[in-house]
């Protein structure tokens, strides 16, 4: 394969994103966006033409550097790319997506002063999201690790002038850094053993690293200690639980953004990560029950909180965790192709939904909560059925896309028998109730029912950000969106309903990937699940007999009967279970924990160490105390020139006789 | 030539310092167009240094030898080698920004001012590259004068207690190396590095010698706890001071672990290992936390600072942990790669940001954080150019911040799960301390009409910003040329420090 | 055989006397009118002197001369130079500043050089008796010097003070001498050197007390400096400039011929004596020249804590120790010259700059001024480019020789503590506001130049000490 | 018969009394300068007690050299005192304390 086509992929959006970036505010805003979105959509040719070349071409999965970052003491680290079928899946997905939403920012931004960094910002983030995916070794990976973090940084703070959004990005970073903390350690790990910082070396070791103990905490697996290492850095990225704080106040951040970077892609990254390193994790059964449990839990209890929520974007947002969670999971037990293919779904009709979402928060004038829609369906069709087509594809309604991938979690988490797995089962089966409920109770309370917006209008108007149709009164009808924005919802739609379909049969359950994921005979559950499959149709038939079906179809009706049938109830079951209500509206207490407890430490340590350590004891007793008394003690000693003679006749004959005393007495 | 190449990095800026202090504060016009020309010069002379420069030897290159006191055989030499050699050329390379961002605003005794910077630039180009350690020493201490001065004359309300501080707490440490110096002078009969780092010592001697190295290296990073007479220093010293505090000054500590206490007392630095790289951690840790809460700008990039040179010295001294902890001189040399490149990128970061802090200081006359807020709105220009300083400081990978952490962090695994453990939590503490200070002072609604009233950069302070941005970008993205240079002296240091020196 | 050639070697003393003789002559006659014209002869006489000097007196070996009661070397001549450039320097700075007090009489000329004679006798002192007469000589001069001023009050003080004080010491010296004469029979230090050589010997150490108290209190060594800050603060600035250099000379000469040459035999005793002597002093010097507010004073305890490293040179006990002790007496003779001369060029008529207050801003009303002080400041405290530094860095190297760990760390803990006062003089004359009200500094150009050429050796010593390091060495070898 | 010690005795005798008169008499200045001649005296002895044990006349040549000083000494001695008392209107050993410290 042709290493300069490689790296053109990348370095389209790059440098689109740099002049973007620079040079905006003199070609103006039409070029930005013309010149990003030719980047993009080279970067998502290119991709696309590669994956044809390694699937259907037939050509070889490449691996070789691009240059050579440094070399410090004899170790070699490059820059380079490793493309085989799983990255070139990955590769399409980004610019496929990114390129969506490109466009659709068009629309979404046109009237926001920061149009042209905007386009820079995703375009830079389209390429820092390649280099990850691309990476050959650890240091790319971790170089795009980190950018992809940059990135969302500045995106989440974008309107800068929102309190709310500086703070959301402060915490994001942060919460990711300490992801990444683990992440890096988990590097240094694999560094110390295998002496090289590349792909190939690092799992051609693990065998190895799997019998090593290494001594802290009383002595620990290698293997699973960077294997954990390595999964924490994919905790804060992929914001599982207890580091999934940031991505619901990433929400800040304007919808596109939420689309591509905090439902698509970046999140996911954990998760791709995770897959690249299956020849690591596979030989870590702790490591991967780790993994699993952690997986279910952020999908099960992320979920709930989908349901008490009445901004569309973070209902949306919290789907967001439940599905990175299921992944996750999947990968915990060992199915890692499902886990991809659930990833690729996700991406599609994520994306899809939040640009929905977006496209209804513009229709409604940047209103984002629910309780002040309802009866949308009728002013914006398009928005309304792509996002029903999405919602759909999110419960796995049988025929859709997330169908296929999230019925293959659920199956592949029942048929393991990894430590957890069983917990992890209940909590993905029960998440399918949980999450058609806050999915259909989000397209009820937006598209259906009656039309709430009109008694709203009174208080309308909060928290506008940069929308230009800034103050203004009356009632304004809800109207769709231009095409540019629905156009992506159309391109975003098709594969929300048709991937899975077809691709099911070779991604999940035939040998697409290869041998860019390894699994362990004994762990490999899909291929059990692939014994008894007998193609899309059948498969998609045969779950009308299956518990996460019904599961579905009881959240249906749950949500249309307190949603529309009888709004009543809801507040009913609101009072009836406020204890239960309490800790949801607290979000479990994880941000009161990280602000009040976490924070607070953090700046009481700080202050202590700096007045008391160095203030006080370093400066105040060590430093200026040890001035203070060279001084007090040449004033005391000043004394002693009384200015009398006799004194000073005094002190003579006493050195004298002090001397005298002292050499006789030796002598 | 190229045989008075050094020379000519050490007098020509100190010659044209005096120039500029004989034109004096009237026809001052003249006097900056000189002293920027100078340091332009000084700087064009780096080209042949770096071009000349063979990255095959370890080798002192560019030696210059002539008598001086040859009565106490210590000599005029002169030379680099990959440790050195790098950082002359960031002096070269800082003093240029300094001179000009001090352009317009020093109104108080220009003349002085410039000439005080030129004369630091020669000093300090004389400490890099004195092979001899009288000499070394000589300019070591003569630095301080200039830096007392600049920091007395145009520092802040505490400029004096500040000053006086830096001055005796940098003083008191040298004066021990002096003493450690002479005695081995009068056992290898020279001051000439090269034979202090032949000479062999008993661990006692090596004891007392590292003791006195410690003191005076220690407190030039500096390291805790004898670190507290920096956040003063750069409270109070005007722009200029704090970029070349910061750039250049503090590297000199750590040139000296590497010069001396590595190669010279390699037993006693065995022994002691452990305390240096704890001295670290906690400086890493603690100093971490302390510029968490500062409510100062330059206090908190001070306090930045000796955290990130924690990770200098921990790389220095990560050497004796590996090769106890695996047996092998393997991996030991990245720490001591990844110690220099964090002091070249250091240098190139903190002065950046010290900069910016200096522009809004010029427009608003506060360093307050409280002042601050939402600068992005009247000053996007600059906002852009401090938030990418602010993420390299967070050690972003893509930037020079990142190199160095990454490279410490890397070979510190190998001596010890905790050292990589707790080196890491550099990166969760800097991206806390810096990006707050970012939120709070960059990001957010005009926070009141002073800020309202900012204009943003003007031609100078885009150029000096810009280059250093276009700098830390690169040295980020393609750092090979750097290690490449470092490569052979970095070896060279490793065996020396893996040998015993302990006569038998 | 014995003719006027033997005699050349003690060409300076005896030019010296017979200039006095000039002086006094010329004063009577001449200098009453001309009031100042004596000085300048002075100067042309002191000039011509050390011309002569080294025309004549230039020995290359040791010369002894008045049966062996006179010595002439190579040491002898260097001393003796630098005697006539420091007095003929000193007299320069304190011109104008007689004449503001109207003190400039042609007594003031002939009782300086009185002293420089005494000093170039205590150099070439070979016996007791000469060592004797030299002290006296130079003693009695200055004592009349201090007290010159006859309007002053407090300078008949410290004249009164330094005179009792200093004939106790004289007393002690004679005594312990009287003790030494006892030991061994004769007055010729060459004599004694080799009759004295049993160490540890009461009777030794008897007189060697006596001596060593004495000598110290020549030095100024605590805790027999009493007199030293009262004299420097309490005399005319003019005086204590010449108090706080020339003397110096003479008094190394003294420690040198009496105990490094005379009780060489005996020196484990008498350097033993003398390292707590050098402790204290260091310490006592430094601390309490902190506490100051009178420049005068504060330079007073200055000296004191130099006096205390050039002691430690002497307790080395080592030809080494002594070399670095000449380069320390030389280096600081010099700086003093500097800095005094300062505290001369920043007084006026009816105004005396002594307050250290008096130095704030000093940078705006005289640069060059400040300059100079600044050099001479960072110099005394030890710090490289300046000479100061060399100084100090000969002692540490002299006790390392002798592997006096504990000298080290105090004599380098010492210096530091010593830096902060010299600091306080530039932070008042560079960081602080002038006061209004302070005259102007005298502007006369010649005084200004000597002062600037003085200064700026400070700083050429500093960075090419090899000549007079190297003299300093070759003259003690 | 009167031997050595007993002149060296007499002698420290006297130089006691000489310094114990500085230090102890806090009245007159001219205490002071009487003291001073009684140490230069005690010195004297010595020598003339050892000139005498070793028969050569050094040490008695010396003694002269140093009477004579002794004069000039006093006289030195005296002028400061006129001096001092033109300008204290006082020869008192308590009153010269106006430097100190």
């Amino acid at each position: 394969m042709n290493p300069h086509l490689l790296i053109a992929i990348p370095l389209a959006p790059l440098i689109a994103a740099v002049i973007a970036g620079l040079f905006g505010k003199y070609i103006g805003r039409a070029a930005s966006h013309t010149l990003t979105i030719a980047g993009v959509a080279i970067a998502c040719g290119l991709s696309l033409y590669v994956l044809k070349q390694l699937y259907w071409g037939g050509a070889s999965s490449f691996n070789g550097p691009v240059y050579t970052w440094l070399v410090s003491d004899g170790v070699h680290i490059q820059v380079g790319f490793l493309i085989d079928r799983l990255t070139v899946l990955m590769m399409s997905v980004v610019t496929f997506v990114s390129l969506c939403v490109h466009v659709y920012t068009i629309g979404y931004m046109s009237d926001d002063p920061g149009y042209t960094r905007f386009f820079s910002y995703i375009s830079l983030f389209t390429f820092s999201m390649l280099m990850l995916v691309m990476a050959n070794n650890f240091m790319q990976l971790f170089f795009g690790w980190e950018a992809v973090g940059m990135v969302s940084y500045l995106l989440i703070g974008f309107w800068y002038t929102r309190p709310s959004a500086i703070f959301a990005n402060l915490k994001a970073f942060v919460v990711n850094r300490v992801g990444d903390f683990g992440f890096v350690i988990g590097i240094a790990a694999l560094f110390s053993f295998t002496h090289s910082l590349s792909y190939t070396t690092a799992f051609a070791a693990a065998p190895h690293l799997a019998q090593l103990q290494l001594p802290v905490f009383g002595g620990v697996n290698a293997l699973t200690l960077i294997c954990v290492c390595l999964f924490i850095g994919a905790m804060g990225k992929s914001a599982q639980v207890p580091l999934h704080v940031w991505l619901p106040d990433s929400m800040e951040g304007p919808t596109p953004i939420s689309a591509l970077i905090h439902a698509a892609t970046m999140v996911t990254a954990g998760i791709f990560m995770v897959a690249r390193m299956s020849p690591l994790f596979e030989y870590s059964s702790a490591a991967l029950s780790f993994v699993l449990v952690i997986g279910a839990t952020t999908a099960f209890f992320m979920g709930i909180l989908g349901v008490i929520n009445n901004d569309i974007k973070r209902v949306i947002a919290y789907s967001t965790l439940s599905q990175l969670g299921y992944m996750t999971a999947a990968l915990g037990a060992s199915a890692y192709n499902a886990a991809i293919f659930h990833l690729m779904t996700h991406a599609f009709f994520k994306a899809l939904l939040f640009l929905a979402a977006g496209s209804v928060i513009i229709g409604m004038h940047h209103e984002q909560d629910m309780r002040k829609m309802g009866g949308l369906g009728k002013y914006m069709p398009i928005t309304a059925v792509t996002c029903w087509i999405g919602g759909l594809a999110l419960v796995a309604a049988p025929f859709f896309s997330g169908f296929y991938s999230k019925d293959a979690i659920i199956e592949a988490i029942g048929l393991s028998h990894r430590w957890g797995s069983t917990y992890a089962y209940w909590c993905v089966l029960l998440g399918a109730f949980i999450t058609s409920l806050y999915t259909f109770r989000l397209l009820f309370m937006t598209f259906h029912g009656e039309e709430r917006f009109r008694k709203v209008h009174a208080e309308h108007g909060h928290d506008h950000g940069h929308d230009a149709h800034g103050e203004h009164g009356g009632v304004h009808e809800p109207h769709e969106s231009p095409w540019v924005v629905t156009v992506p919802l159309v391109a975003l739609a098709i594969p929300s309903l048709l991937i899975g379909y077809f691709t099911v049969g070779k991604v999940l359950y035939g040998n697409y990937f290869g041998g860019a994921i390894k699994v362990l005979p004994a762990n490999d559950v899909v291929a059990r699940l692939a014994a008894d499959y007998h193609g899309p149709l059948a498969l998609a038939l045969h779950s009308f007999v299956t518990a996460p079906f019904w599961l579905a179809v009881a959240g249906f009706v749950t949500a249309w009967v307190f949603v529309l049938k009888r709004p009543d109830l809801a507040d009913a079951a609101a009072v009836k279970f406020a204890w239960l209500k309490r800790i949801l509206d607290q979000k479990y207490y994880f941000d009161w924990f990280n602000e009040q407890v976490i924070a607070r430490f953090s700046r009481g340590l700080g202050v202590g160490l700096w007045k008391a350590g160095d203030q006080g004891i370093i400066d105040g007793a060590m430093v200026n105390g040890t001035a203070a008394t060279v001084g007090w003690f040449g004033g005391v000693v000043r004394r002693v020139q009384s200015g009398y003679l006799y004194s000073y006749a005094f002190w003579i004959v006493i050195g004298l006789a002090a001397l005298l005393g002292w050499f006789l007495v030796h002598a | 030539m190229h045989d008075h190449l050094l020379s000519l990095l050490i007098w020509l800026p100190i010659a044209a310092g005096i120039v500029v202090l004989l034109l004096g504060d009237r026809n001052i016009v003249a006097g900056r167009w000189f002293a920027l020309a100078a340091s332009l010069v000084t700087l064009a002379l780096c080209v042949p240094l770096v071009h000349g420069f063979s990255s095959h030897t370890a080798a002192m290159q560019f030696v210059e030898k002539a008598a001086w006191i040859p009565r106490f055989h210590a000599e005029y030499g002169l030379g680099v080698d990959g440790i050195s050699m790098p950082l002359v050329v960031l002096t070269a390379f800082m003093t240029v920004p300094v001179i000009i961002a001090g352009w317009q605003v020093i109104t108080q005794r220009p003349a002085q001012y410039f000439a005080a910077f030129l004369i630091m630039e020669g000093l300090m180009n004389g400490v890099f590259s004195a092979t001899d350690a009288l000499l070394f020493y000589f300019f070591w201490e003569a630095m301080l004068i200039p830096m007392f001065l600049i920091i007395g004359i145009w520092g802040g309300p505490r400029r004096v207690y500040a000053t006086i501080k830096f001055f005796l707490y940098t003083f008191l440490g040298s004066v021990f190396m002096l003493a450690a110096l002479i005695y081995m002078y009068l056992k290898a009969g020279s001051y000439s590095i090269a034979a202090f780092q032949a000479l062999p010592l008993t661990l006692i001697e090596q004891r007392w010698i590292f003791a006195a190295f410690l003191l005076a290296f220690a407190v030039k990073v500096p390291m805790w706890p004898v670190h507290t007479w920096l956040p003063d220093a750069h409270v109070e010293a005007p722009t200029g001071g704090s970029v070349i505090l910061a750039a250049i000054m503090l590297k000199m500590g750590g040139y000296g672990f590497l010069r001396f206490s590595l190669p010279i007392v390699p037993d006693a630095c065995r022994e002691l290992d452990g305390l240096m790289i704890t001295l670290s951690l906690i400086a890493i840790v603690y100093i971490g936390f302390v510029a968490l809460v500062q409510q100062d700008m330059k206090k908190l990039i001070a306090y930045s600072s000796i955290a990130h040179m924690g990770i200098v010295t921990l790389g220095a001294f990560l050497v004796y942990a590996i090769v106890a902890s695996s047996g092998t001189t393997l991996d030991a040399g990245m720490g001591l790669d990844g110690a220099m490149v964090q002091m070249v990128s250091h240098g190139l970061i903190s002065g950046a940001l010290f900069l910016c802090v200096g522009v809004l200081y010029d427009r608003m006359h506060s360093r307050q954080i409280a002042d601050y807020g939402g600068v992005v709105n009247t000053m996007p220009i600059f906002a852009g150019f401090m938030v990418l300083f602010a993420l390299a400081n967070t050690g972003l990978p893509g930037t020079s911040g990142f190199v160095g952490e990454f490279l410490v962090i890397l070979a510190s695994f190998k001596a010890s799960f905790w050292y990589s453990a707790l080196a890491a939590l550099t990166l969760i503490l800097a991206a806390g301390y810096t990006l707050w200070l970012v939120k709070r002072v960059v990001f957010g609604p005009v926070a009141n009409d002073h800020v309202a009233k900012l204009t943003d950069l003007n031609g100078r302070e885009f150029l000096i910003l810009g280059v250093l941005a276009v700098a830390v970008l690169l040295l980020g993205v393609w750092p090979e040329p750097l290690l490449k240079v470092m490569e052979p002296s970095i070896q060279h240091l490793v065996a020396q420090a893996a040998a015993t020196k302990i006569p038998v | 055989m014995m003719n006027l050639h033997t005699f050349a070697a003690a060409l300076p003393e005896m030019y010296l006397a017979a200039a006095i003789c000039v002086v006094l002559l010329f004063e009577a006659f001449v200098g009453e009118r001309r009031p100042g014209s004596t000085g300048t002869l002075t100067l042309l006489l002191l000039v011509i002197g050390a011309g002569l000097t080294v025309q004549f007196a230039d020995v290359t070996q040791r010369v002894v001369l008045f049966d062996g009661s006179y010595v002439a070397d190579p040491l002898a001549y260097v001393l003796k130079l630098a005697g006539f450039l420091t007095v003929a320097v000193g007299l320069l700075y304190s011109r104008t500043y007689l004449q503001n007090r109207d003190i400039l009489k042609g007594e003031y000329y002939a009782l300086s050089l009185s002293a420089l004679l005494g000093i170039f006798v205590l150099i070439s002192a070979n016996s007791l008796l000469t060592v004797y007469l030299g002290v006296e000589l130079l003693a009695l001069s200055v004592y009349a010097m201090v007290a010159f001023d006859r309007e002053s009050g407090v300078a008949a003080e410290a004249a009164m003070k330094y005179f009792v004080l200093g004939s106790i010491a004289s007393g002690m010296l004679l005594y312990g001498m009287s003790i030494v004469y006892g030991l061994t029979g004769t007055l010729s230090l060459d004599g004694i050197a080799v009759a004295l050589s049993a160490p540890h010997n009461l009777g030794v150490i008897l007189g060697l007390t006596f001596i060593v108290v004495a000598v110290a209190f020549k030095l100024g060594a605590v805790p027999f400096h009493m007199w030293l800050p009262d004299v420097y603060d309490g005399a005319p600035t003019s005086v204590t400039l010449f108090v706080g250099t020339a003397p110096k000379i003479g008094y190394f000469a003294l420690a040198l011929r009496l105990l490094a040459h005379g009780l060489a035999g005996v020196t484990v005793d008498w350097a033993a004596m003398l390292v707590p002597l050098a402790v204290l002093t260091l310490i006592v010097g430094n601390l309490v020249a902190i506490a100051q507010t009178n420049i005068k004073r504060m330079l007073a305890y200055s000296t004191i804590a130099h006096v205390g490293f050039i002691v430690l040179g002497f307790a080395s006990g080592t030809a080494d120790g002594y070399s670095a002790a000449l380069y320390y007496t030389l280096v600081y003779v010099l700086m003093a010259l500097g800095f005094f001369g300062v505290v001369i060029l920043a007084s006026r008529k009816g105004f005396e700059a002594d307050q250290l207050e008096h130095y704030k801003g000093l940078y705006r009303r005289d640069p060059l001024l400040a300059l100079a002080m600044a050099m001479l400041m960072f110099s005394t405290a030890g710090v490289p480019p300046f000479v100061g530094f060399w100084a100090k860095l000969r002692i540490i190297q002299a006790l390392w020789e002798t592997q006096h760990l504990w000298l080290v760390v105090i004599a380098v803990l010492m210096s530091v503590v010593g830096a902060f006062y010299y600091l306080r003089v530039v932070k008042l004359m560079y960081f602080d506001e002038a006061p209004e009200s302070l005259p102007d500094t005298v502007r006369s150009f010649g005084v200004r130049l000597a002062l600037g050429i003085n200064a700026a050796a400070v700083l050429v010593l500093g960075i090419l000490p090899a000549p007079l390091l190297d003299l300093c060495a070759r003259v003690l070898h | 018969m009167i031997t050595l010690a007993d002149l060296l005795t007499l002698s420290g005798i006297l130089f006691a009394l000489a310094v114990a008169g500085i230090f102890l008499n806090r009245k007159n200045v001219i205490l002071l300068l009487m003291c001073v001649e009684l140490l230069l005296l005690a010195a004297n002895f010595n020598f003339i007690a050892f000139s005498r044990m070793f028969g050569d006349l050094t040490g008695q040549v010396f003694v002269f050299f140093v009477l004579t000083v002794a004069a000039a000494e006093s006289a030195i001695g005296l002028a400061i005192l006129v001096v001092l008392f033109r300008e204290r209107r006082s020869i008192s050993v308590e009153d010269l304390n106006t430097l100190k410290g």
